[in-house]
């Protein structure tokens, strides 16, 4: 439960230490709006919080390139706001809005930004790892340097799609990392009780491809981690399949009380909150004083005027139900 | 007696009789356990049969079916929960090429005497992946059996039928249903495999329908009945085998047919009823047979557009002018 | 200036062109490299573009149609070859649930601009698991594309339009069909997809069918000619869109229509194009529209029974004698 | 290449070295007397021989009791006719007769015979191994004792059926061997150009499953191995995964002229002929001297007989179309 001290590249500066600090309260913030905004019905369907995860879309999406791709599953606002999706559009597509991502039409799950090379949240669990391996197959094949960053939960391991896909990438030497976010359930299951494996990020041995795991509430940790395997995959080392452990703080998705695991766990990890790690590691280190409150309010004005920006945008309108099913239709 | 339930009490009902009758049936599937399954359906069942009858299994829709055709060739009677219709998609070769066939190709040396539990259907804002009605392609695999219940009634029944199927039998739920109440007998019923059920009983127009299209077609007939059109509704029940014969009868006796399903109107189960009503009973018909169907695009997220594509009582009912004019 | 290729030389040939036309287009399968696919529509191209545009794939249907919606939302034409449409239900979760929705879902940021290449039917004595005839399920799908040619002038012509499209389009080849010989012009010809084709006109019936039923109709059509009856007969080429105009306009002059298909007649393609025609053409018809389908049953390997389950010209004009004299 | 000469379990007797012998040849001359009714005409669709393969399905057989299991793929005429299924049913089936195994209603590809609990062959790849988890999962839950060998080709490894299977094999302890017969080639594709990982069965590890390799043409060694395997199976120790390299001795099926790989290669496998290997075994450990000729005779004429009676059968007939699909029209 410690904090490590991990030394880390020294090409990080100051600012970029309170940029990933900000960007872990803008996605604890917009979380926080979005379960605000469930219970009072303007927000629907399935919500999947990353709160708690922050680290690890912050640190490991910092290291890219504004080539590289981004692709992830349903629980995936975090990876899209690390990216750089703003959240007023991310909100405003929660609200089911025009102005959304992608006008209302996919919601909390299905977060686009193909300016930000942001291939999407994809909610069939082990869906998208085909799809980031075509993403990084493209890349190979045009010899671009773009690497794919493809984010998968604990539970998509056991899907066949998993091995099909880390198996092709292996193979083909494609540059891809699989983050596997193992929050230690899927649903409500526990991952010992879904994986046979015990060592989760040894699965990658299973392709001969290199593979290990990281501390997923640090984001330091996790910044440096994949910082240095990126650097490896562009350069035509083949894919890598990481490990990062950490824990959602809520339920599974905001139908879910959780009720399946103790409160003393939940508690144990609050304590291990990745925004508090990296608050503490940067007051401890002499970088940080007392500006906490101050991002925090800028952050939560961000949200305000997100939700403002949702709710004052309108719905779409009957006639863009047809646009986009094909080229022909697209409008 | 009769007795309130809902939907989601009626099945899980259906379940503990099941498990109760025989020691060698279970439940396995994603989250049936701790969690109590996505809908809820079997909460409390971990608790009072234990881990070995009721089986969280990780999340591996194709291995979990190809172990329901496995354990059921050699005794097992296995209820197999896929969380939803649409990851049906990854364990489809199971269900398809391997369930539905082994009696067959093992010239009745084998069977795979086991149900499949899922949910289609769409209306809860989950967007494109996950609201969607793939019972139509099922329903034309031979092999396989497919009912559907409307009501909390025919969920009990239809299920006490289906766990004593001999071959594999896909049950499928509704996601809007699980919190709808109805009257179920306290006695003992069945509701057998394969038989449509008239709802309500019309002379000027037959309309069919088949799990959340029913409750609504009901809803559609009430409305018309002031507007002086009587309107007969049939819940098909089962779609592998359907009942055919019933359907008949009553074009013979309104002339006109009109189905309403929430699946893509093409390839639907609409598509099948129709062409055979309009082979086999041709002169009786005073006009086209209609089909109501779901929009033909992914489902939109947002619920202004998610509400055009599900049929609604107001599509319906406009529909069925349009055809009485014809 | 015509031709004589068959099937077979039609598709390699237009897959070498749009390998030559465009770097970034690569034809990845099983088996499609040194073994020259399974039915040899690859052979010498490994040997003529390279490894990098010929790619032998591991067996992992899923994700090689995952990588091919990932590599053309970024740019690449894929052809992906499944080795047949039995092994796409392995793959139907990928093509389904994301290659078909992808424009939709992103908004317009993404497509999955890309081909995939598969065979259906039956007559091969492959037994039940390998002589299915899935592709109208693929038809109901909203986002995907689905072609079906009959001879090789159409496989030729409609690859080309195929391979142009800006979305996933399914591009179904017949088992039996890769030896069949036809002329095809040398001069550039492309047929669009979504269009029909008239393929031999007639008065008193329209037959419509698509891939192998098609030269089996027009010896149907050949053989009742005799018998005085003048039938037409439609060839489909595009399932989806399909050309509901040039179908009601031949029903419109016949008053007679009949489908033709391999696949299992419930929830078959045929069901659409009737229920769609008797809706929109009731007052034409003179009897009810007619379905010959497979036989449902899984397919047994005995040629004896086989030959019962695929509709065979006798089993056609039998039926077009049963619909004409209702 | 030379002839190992592992100590073997000292409960094989003369008996049964002469058995795995007369198996092997059983197996042989059956697939070669299908390829000869294959060109004449008699045997239609795809045909898949086992030729060269022998050892593995006779020595793993060898070991089972009768309530154990066994299923397998496509290329099963080897696992049925070691399981016992008589050649005449198994040559009437693949003649389309309504005497063969399944009535002609299966062919080559799936031969089924539940009085010997062989669950059949099965021709989706990778579509028998979720099935085989079932049957394992059946006896565990019922506590029969029953092991299921569950045969697979290197092909199928890449499937996500197998990586599912696996992982729920060694999650629930399930009593299953599953045995792939790595043949170097799936179809026309070299194994290390499908399979990432160069030592394939370590892939055990990847469900912290048990794991070896065995020489595939060494039936004592297949036997000796899975009969070790399979007592530790028994005894509730868990799943098991075994490579056996082994080579076919004919294209992949009837239609493949194998031009994909060196007539060198092919002529350098035939030298380590399992039959072969066998045989000289029994000779230089003094079991056996000259009664070659003789077991050959003795099962060329089990072969005439199953010919003659799968010629003599009848088709079934067209009543038998619509049999078998329910159970309301079993006949
Ligand atoms: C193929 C498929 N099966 C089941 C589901 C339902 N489902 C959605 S998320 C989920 C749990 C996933 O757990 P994990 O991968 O660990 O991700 P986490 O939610 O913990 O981030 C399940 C079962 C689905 N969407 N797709
Ligand atoms: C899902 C699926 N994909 C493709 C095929 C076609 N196919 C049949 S056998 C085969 C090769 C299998 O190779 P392997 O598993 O190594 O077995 P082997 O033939 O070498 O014994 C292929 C590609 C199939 N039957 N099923
Ligand atoms: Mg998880
Ligand atoms: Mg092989």
């Amino acid at each position: 439960m410690a904090l490590k001290n991990k030394a880390v590249s020294n090409k990080t500066s100051k600012s970029e230490y309170f940029e990933l600090l900000e960007k872990m309260i803008l996605i604890r913030l917009f979380e926080d709006r979005c379960s605000e905004h469930y219970s009072r019905g303007n927000i629907k369907g399935f919500l999947h919080l990353y709160t708690g995860e922050e680290a690890i879309a912050v640190g490991s999406i910092s290291c890219l390139e504004k080539e590289d791709y981004v692709i992830t599953h349903y629980r995936d606002h975090g990876h899209a706001l690390a990216r750089g999706v703003e959240a007023k559009y991310a909100m405003a597509e929660l609200f089911g809005k025009s102005t959304g991502t992608t006008g209302g039409i996919g919601g909390s799950m299905h977060i686009f930004d193909a300016t930000k090379n942001f291939a999407g949240g994809h909610a069939i669990v082990g869906g998208q790892l085909p799809i980031g391996v075509g993403l990084a197959y493209a890349a190979k094949y045009k010899n671009t340097g773009a690497v794919t960053l493809c984010f998968l939960g604990d539970g998509a391991l056991n899907e066949g799609e998993f091995h099909e896909s880390m198996n092709l990438a292996a193979l083909w030497d494609l540059p891809i990392v699989f983050i596997c976010e193992n929050n230690l359930y899927g649903m409500g299951v526990p991952v010992e009780e879904a994986v046979a494996k015990k060592d989760i990020f040894e699965i990658g041995h299973a392709y001969d491809m290199p593979c290990s795991r990281v501390d997923g509430m640090n984001v330091l940790e996790v910044k440096e981690v994949t910082n240095k395997i990126i650097k490896d995959v562009r350069n035509g080392k083949g894919p890598y399949f990481l490990e990062a452990q950490t824990y959602r703080f809520r339920g599974h998705s905001m139908a879910d009380p959780s009720m399946y695991r103790g409160s003393t766990e939940e508690e144990l990890w609050k304590l291990r909150d990745p925004i508090n790690l990296h608050w503490s590691w940067l007051k401890e280190n002499g970088y940080a004083k007392d500006e906490l409150n101050e991002i925090y309010e800028k952050m939560n004005s961000v949200m305000d005027d997100a939700v403002q920006f949702a709710t004052e945008s309108e719905f779409p309108t009957i006639d863009d139900l047809y646009k986009n099913i094909y080229f022909e239709n697209v409008g | 007696m009769p007795n309130v339930l809902t939907y989601r009490e009626a099945l899980t009902k259906g379940i503990r009789e099941a498990l109760i009758d025989n020691d060698d049936c279970f439940l396995m599937g994603e989250d049936v356990g701790a969690y109590g399954g996505a809908y809820a359906v079997s909460k409390g069942l971990l608790e009072e049969f234990g881990p070995k009858r009721i089986v969280d299994s990780p999340l591996s829709e194709s291995a979990i079916v190809g172990l329901g055709t496995g354990s059921s060739m050699v005794g097992l009677k296995p209820i197999i929960e896929i969380m939803t219709i649409n990851f049906l998609l990854v364990a489809l070769d199971q269900l398809v090429n391997h369930a539905a066939k082994i009696r067959y190709m093992s010239a009745n040396q084998y069977a795979a005497p086991f149900m499949v539990r899922t949910v289609t259907g769409g209306g809860a804002q989950l967007g494109a992946t996950h609201s969607q009605c793939f019972e139509p392609w099922l329903a034309s695999v031979p092999g396989l059996k497919v009912v559907a219940p409307s009501s909390p009634y025919d969920a009990l029944g239809l299920f006490r039928s289906a766990i004593k199927e001999k071959d594999p039998i896909v049950f499928v739920e509704h996601i809007l249903l699980y919190g709808s109440k109805g009257i179920v007998d306290e006695d003992y019923y069945e509701i057998p495999i394969g038989k449509a059920n008239v709802v309500r009983s019309g002379d000027n127009l037959t309309l069919v329908a088949y799990s959340k299209m029913v409750p609504l077609c009901i809803e559609v007939a009430n409305t018309l009945e002031e507007q002086g059109i009587d309107v007969e509704v049939i819940d098909l029940r089962s779609l592998r085998p359907w009942d055919k014969e019933t359907i008949i009868n009553s074009v013979n006796k309104t002339n006109r047919l009109v189905i309403v399903e929430e699946a893509w109107r093409s390839g639907g189960f609409g598509a099948e009823i129709a062409s055979t009503v309009q082979e086999e009973a041709f002169d009786s018909l005073d006009g086209p047979i209609g089909r109501v169907g779901g929009l033909e695009v992914p489902m939109p997220y947002t619920s202004v557009l998610e509400s055009q594509v599900i049929p609604s009582k107001d599509r319906i009912i406009e529909y069925i002018h349009q055809n009485l004019n014809t």
